[in-house]
């Protein structure tokens, strides 16, 4: 794909419009760090660009008493600065700073590792673990996705041709709620996630956990929510037998593949670790927002 | 292909320049405005050669179209130190022996530049993972992680 | 040289000379020359790792517009074959060629074919969609097992084993067989008390220099042509492509760029002659850079190996026997470092009984180059691995048992002469006392030792120093400066002139204005450069003294030279440099020094190094903790660029250990082409390296230097391999120690 | 007499681990032992780099070998 044309809409209808009025392929990017690297690769086939960081609204966030309104466009190098999401979405937050290099935190955004749509995105698991919401937008008008069901395969999403991602939504995380990610890597940074996963738990004044949700990435072709994982851990303090056994089931709903990154059973063994950690980092989390 | 007509910055100079859209900010730099202090490791991101700064926020020139510098801010490592005075930055790398064969230091210079604006008392930690973007062959690091934390302290202590 | 001699410059870090230009940018690499009318080239590689090319038909592509040129194979004059010097040793003329443009076959993913030559590179690169070829798809051969097995797919049809006592009758995969002896091994064994033996793998692993390959060249009508390039030595990629095009050296002319790391990588060509030819047909001048990925697939990594050692020992720790049988992946054409590998292996000891044999085998990978002590590393990984197993079954400590068993001044190495002085007593001595080794471990850490050696060489340098009437002046070499040698020069001119460093300039000439020198490789810069520099020094020192001589109606010998000045022993007067070079042109003209030598004497240089890791048991991960490399220097001319060495060869040794391999498919396709999957280490995967520089003198040079390029690539790979068997209790057997790896031992899996 | 010791695989054309030879410099050296072993390969120990002494010399041609020199063959070291 050779960008052969290049726009920077201003507005959401400005973009709905251009990628609906194009002949040859159309992609809208965000930070770009995915999409002029796979341009790149194949420069034989056209392609015209829909640069949507001169929209304001795609670029900006907004947290009340609702939660997280993002605009998906916004830099995770900015995103993770946002002191004010740090304290109600440490996990997402930290998913973001996982995603490549300083530089490419300089670029790269949470709705493009969204829409990218690979099956180790690490923002995809943090978001789906806390109950994040797709607002999709295209010519016929706007619909609400969760995020579990917007990736349907490799590098695949349920958004139609003429249709784009105008905005990321979070509910806000009531006290005793808060959510961790980890991921697995060989080096300590600059890899790819060989597995993922992504935890939010809620505690009550008991410190039982109430309500849990569990997602796990690059352990299959699209991040997994695992709501029988999250079972185990509800109506426990989160003991050891019961984190144990959440891990033990993510690793069973895993199915990876091997590749240079990892073997099948390397990867199912690894998400199950993550699991685990990252549970008691949540927990830990919950307990102190109690 | 029509080339494009770009306005756009460059290290506080108004540049234009012409390019195909599928031009990268990296080949602009390098091959339509002779820029070459910006260095090609991998064209993908990978070894943070290329670091340059987008409206002050630092990212891969790669990883960048040409078209997207119209109306930004651009920053390379031709803007830091004057023309007879090197930045305490560059100092210390030449001071701490943090260069070998020195492809990777006009990134890291500029990178460390962007670590010390935001964070102008890094641990070494810190250091090392704000840098871990920018890949060093002949160091193995120590020395470089060295001039910058000397940097940051030679720099609070004139502020 | 003697041992105490005080130095006024030497032995100081002062600024590089080049330094100003590398921190600012202004420092101009391999692909940063541009030239009027200059057009692309750009390269179509093979998609298969060993196939036929049935039909090769470039017309459509020629005739895509802003196509200037294409060249294949049939365009290099018909070469003869004939051994072309190269990091490696040898390289035969027709291995080359076929290497830099495929005839008939292709033997590795990304073998080059066809390169084209366009307006744009965008221009060329949709060209080389248009060349229509046809391949006849082989079976491919990736490991040495499989390509000395019976029946295996054979890669030249026309290689027959070297080596062996009887002329083979039958093609092989097995290029040569040598070995080296002494003793008698199986006495050796006999008089052991403790045997221990392995066998072990290191994989495919590539120097990773971060510029990649790039050259700019012009071939002029008259046959003067110009090479621009980054190389580690600019008269071998004359050498090698005046002789591929049949080319007269004297008109072809090759600038170094400055290097942006080689690590061995860049000691031979693989663009330069194919854009000679663009150039040639198209009558433009003419830019190729490598994409990262071609840097992966298609320039030599280093060598994967399979290796057996045996060691054994009496209780009281005395080596007795040592054996070893190495097989060493050349790629697609004959020449590892197996020959390197065995000659490197055992000779850290002073052991009565040795017997190594060794094994070049072609398979279906890039052609292996010289990396950083080509062939050692993974020698010594299979070595200091069992002598860390041996101390620990006789029940000694790992430095200790080093200590009793250490090569030393008079010690028979396996490959003939016997070590004049050498520092490995002292290295392990200082590693020993360090504050490292006193260091406790915590839970889950390992420590490992090892040690390692390499010869470093000498060979042939030429150097002038030309004086200024201002008594600046500058000194041109032709030894490219990958990691700061100018410094060094500047120092050793000043040193044996007696002024400061800063009033001499070093540049690094090229092909025709310095003569002949041999590449930057084989940790011959300081030392042997360094030689001629010193020599070229001298030489204007001489002179000096003669100016000065009949300028008092003296002679020379009446003369003395003290620090940059000249004293007139017969009188009062004195003239300083400054002052004689002002007064040149009266007292017969301006003065320059010369230094063309062939060095000899190169010193061995010992290294020993310490690495603790932990080892995270639920995920297999290894962090490197603490890390010390100590190491010879001989004298070290620029402390801190001497620190530099030992820290960026043990990073490299640990990134070879730990995480860094080529990935094939099963159809030998490379899977990891880029720095994202081929992990070499980052700012955030290591602690400070402690670098300890030990100094035993190399009596062969003025300055006692050695060179230390090389050895610190070597003990790392069993340093960190050991420690990770010391937390893991695991016997270590392959690398890279990745987390799958170190986790699949931990469950028993390995 | 300089004592010249053969590498292994030398050997398999000397069958002798060593020999004693008398020549002033290494070509003379070089035509005592080719004449003493006619199946080593004259132009390739040319091509070779030799160890006078202990010190290693890539070119020997022209180089001074004494009575009691020891003296060994081995192929070009390089380097990366």
């Amino acid at each position: 794909m050779a960008v052969v044309d290049y726009n920077a809409p201003q507005s959401v209808q400005e973009a709905v419009a251009l990628l609906s009025g194009s002949d040859i392929k159309t992609k809208v990017m965000a930070g770009g760090t995915d999409l002029i690297i796979q341009s790149k690769s194949q420069a034989v086939e056209p392609l015209r660009v829909v640069d949507l960081k001169h929209i304001a609204e795609m670029m900006s966030y907004s947290l009340d008493d609702g939660g997280l309104s993002l605009g998906p466009c916004m830099c995770c190098a900015e995103f993770t600065a946002l002191h004010d999401v740090e304290m109600l979405y440490p996990g997402l937050v930290e998913a973001a700073y996982l995603i490549g290099s300083t530089q490419v935190q300089g670029r790269a955004s949470i709705g493009g590792n969204l829409c990218n749509s690979s099956p180790a995105a690490d923002t995809i698991p943090a978001l789906i673990a806390i109950g994040a919401k797709c607002l999709i937008v295209g010519a016929g008008g706007e619909r609400t996705v969760a995020v579990e069901d917007f990736v349907t395969g490799v590098g695949r999403n349920c958004m139609q041709p003429g249709e784009l991602l105008q905005r990321i939504l979070v509910a806000r995380p009531a006290p005793g709620s808060r959510d961790a990610y980890l991921r697995f890597i060989p080096r300590t940074e600059m890899d790819i996630a060989v597995a993922g996963a992504g935890v939010s738990v809620t505690l009550d004044s008991q410190g039982v956990c109430t309500a849990a949700r569990i997602a796990i990435g690059a352990v299959a072709q699209t991040a997994l929510l695992v709501a029988s994982a999250a079972d185990a851990l509800v109506g426990t303090k989160l003991d050891e037998a019961s984190v144990a056994k959440a891990a033990a089931v993510a690793s069973a709903a895993a199915s990876p593949i091997t590749d240079r990154r990892g073997t099948i059973e390397f990867r199912r063994h690894i998400v199950g670790v993550l699991v685990k950690r990252a549970t008691l980092i949540a927990k830990e989390r919950a307990q102190a927002s109690l | 292909m029509a080339k494009l007509h770009i306005t756009t910055s460059i290290n506080g100079e108004a540049t234009e320049f012409l390019c195909e859209p599928h031009e990268t900010l990296l080949d602009v730099l390098r091959n339509d405005l002779q820029m070459t202090g910006t260095k090609e490791g991998c064209g993908s991101g990978d070894c943070g050669a290329c670091s340059v700064t987008v409206d002050g926020r630092l990212t891969c020139a790669c990883l960048v179209l040409g078209v997207e510098a119209a109306g930004r801010e651009i920053g390379t490592i031709e803007g830091i130190g004057s023309s007879d005075k090197l930045s305490v930055i560059q100092e210390k790398f030449l001071e701490h022996a943090a260069l070998q064969c020195g492809i990777c230091t006009p990134g890291l210079v500029v990178s460390t530049q962007a670590l010390l604006e935001q964070n102008p008392n890094p641990t070494e930690a810190e250091a090392r993972y704000f840098l871990a973007g920018n890949l060093c062959r002949c160091t193995g690091y120590d020395k470089i992680i060295r001039a910058v934390l000397d940097a940051a302290a030679t720099m609070r202590g004139a502020a | 040289m003697s041992e105490a001699r005080e130095f006024k410059y030497i032995g100081q870090s002062t600024i590089r000379p080049d330094g100003f230009d590398k921190v600012t940018g202004r420092a101009n690499y391999g692909a940063d020359l541009s030239l009027p009318g200059m057009i692309w080239g750009k390269i179509l590689r093979s998609p298969h790792a060993h196939a036929i090319i049935k039909r090769l038909d470039t017309s459509r592509a020629e005739a895509f517009p802003g196509v200037l040129a294409v060249a294949t194979h049939s365009d290099f004059p018909s070469v003869t074959d004939q051994a072309i010097e190269s990091g490696e040793g040898s390289l035969t003329l027709l291995d080359l060629a076929r290497n830099v443009l495929a005839k008939d076959k292709v033997l590795y993913h990304g073998h080059a074919i066809v390169a084209i030559a366009a307006k744009t590179s965008a221009i060329a690169e949709q060209a080389l969609a248009l060349i229509d070829i046809e391949y006849e798809v082989l079976k491919p051969v990736m490991d040495v097992r499989e390509a000395m097995a019976a029946g295996a797919p054979i890669l030249h049809p026309d290689m027959f084993t070297q080596g062996l006592a009887e002329k083979p009758t039958t093609a092989s995969n097995v290029a040569t067989r040598l070995e080296y002896k002494m003793g008698d091994i199986e006495a050796g064994f006999k008089d052991a008390d403790v045997v221990v033996e392995r066998e072990f793998y290191t994989p495919t692993a590539h120097q990773g220099y971060i510029e990649p390959h790039a050259c700019t060249v012009r071939f002029e009508k008259d046959g003067q042509s110009m090479i621009w390039c980054s190389t580690q030595g600019h008269f071998d990629v004359r050498a090698s492509t005046a002789k591929l095009l049949a080319m007269d050296l004297g008109k072809l002319k090759v600038i170094a760029s400055e290097i942006g790391g080689g690590f061995g990588g860049k000691t031979t060509v693989y663009l330069e002659p194919v854009a000679l030819i663009l150039s040639r047909k198209s009558g433009r001048p003419v830019k190729m850079i490598m994409d990262r990925d071609e840097v992966f697939k298609a320039t030599g990594p280093g060598s994967a190996t399979r290796s057996w050692v045996k060691i054994g020992a009496r209780k009281d720790g005395t080596i007795t026997a040592m054996q070893g049988r190495l097989a060493y992946e050349a790629g697609a054409f004959k020449g590892s470092p197996v020959m390197m590998g065995c000659m490197t292996a055992f000779t850290p000891y002073a052991v009565s009984n040795m017997y190594i044999e060794g094994f070049d085998v072609v398979v279906n990978k890039a052609k292996v180059a010289a990396y950083r002590a080509p062939g050692a590393p993974q020698a010594e990984f299979a070595v200091e691995m069992l002598v860390n197993e041996l101390a620990v079954k006789l029940g000694r400590d790992p430095i200790d048992l080093r200590l009793q068993n250490a090569a030393q001044e008079g010690t028979q190495t396996i490959y003939g002469p016997k070590f004049k002085r050498v520092g490995l007593v002292e290295c392990l001595e200082a590693a020993r006392d360090s504050k490292h080794y006193q260091q406790a471990l915590a839970a889950n850490q390992g420590r490992g030792v090892a040690a390692g050696f390499w010869f470093n060489v000498g060979g042939q340098s030429s150097v002038h120093i030309n004086m200024n009437p201002d008594g600046t002046g500058t000194i041109v070499e032709g030894s490219p400066d990958i990691g700061g040698s100018r410094a060094s020069m500047q120092m050793m001119a000043a040193e044996a002139m007696g002024i400061e460093p800063g009033r001499l300039k070093p540049i690094i000439g090229d092909t025709e204005n310095v003569a002949f020198s041999a590449g930057t490789g084989g940790s011959r810069t300081t030392f042997a450069t360094g030689m001629a520099v010193i020599e070229a020094a001298e030489d204007v020192v001489a002179q000096m003294k003669q100016r000065a001589a009949s300028m008092w109606n003296v002679t020379a010998e009446q003369v003395e030279w003290v620090d940059g000045v000249a004293l007139n022993t017969a009188g009062e007067d004195r003239l300083s440099l400054a002052e004689i070079c002002a007064g040149a042109d009266r007292t017969g003209g301006q003065i320059s020094g010369r230094g063309n030598i062939n060095a000899r004497g190169a010193g061995p240089s010992f290294a020993v190094h310490l690495c603790d890791v932990e080892v995270d048991k639920d995920t297999g991960k290894v962090d490197v903790v603490r890390y010390t490399a100590v190491q010879d220097a001989g004298k070290a001319i620029h402390p801190k660029y001497v620190e530099g060495q030992y820290q960026g060869g043990a990073v490299q040794g640990i990134g070879w250990a730990l995480n860094e391999e080529y990935i094939y498919s099963a159809d030998g396709l490379l899977e990891n082409a880029g720095f994202l999957d081929y992990r070499i280490p980052v700012a955030s995967d290591l602690p400070m390296i402690d670098a300890i520089i030990v100094e035993v003198p190399n009596n062969f040079h003025p300055y006692g230097v050695r060179g230390v390029g090389e050895s610190g690539i070597i003990p790392p790979l069993a340093a960190v391999g050991y420690a990770v068997e010391n937390a893991i209790g695991v016997p270590v057997t392959d690398l890279p120690l990745s987390p799958p790896r170190v986790f699949n031992l931990i469950q028993g899996k390995g | 007499m300089a004592r010249v010791t053969f590498s292994s695989t030398q050997q398999q054309f000397t069958v002798d681990a060593e020999c004693e030879v008398d020549a002033g410099n290494y070509r003379e050296l070089i035509a005592a032992i080719t004449s003493r072993y006619p199946a080593l390969d004259r132009a390739e120990l040319l091509q070779m780099a030799v160890a006078i002494d202990g010190e290693i010399i890539h070119e020997p041609l022209l180089e001074l070998v004494d009575s009691d020199s020891e003296i060994h063959f081995f192929h070009f070291i390089a380097g990366g």
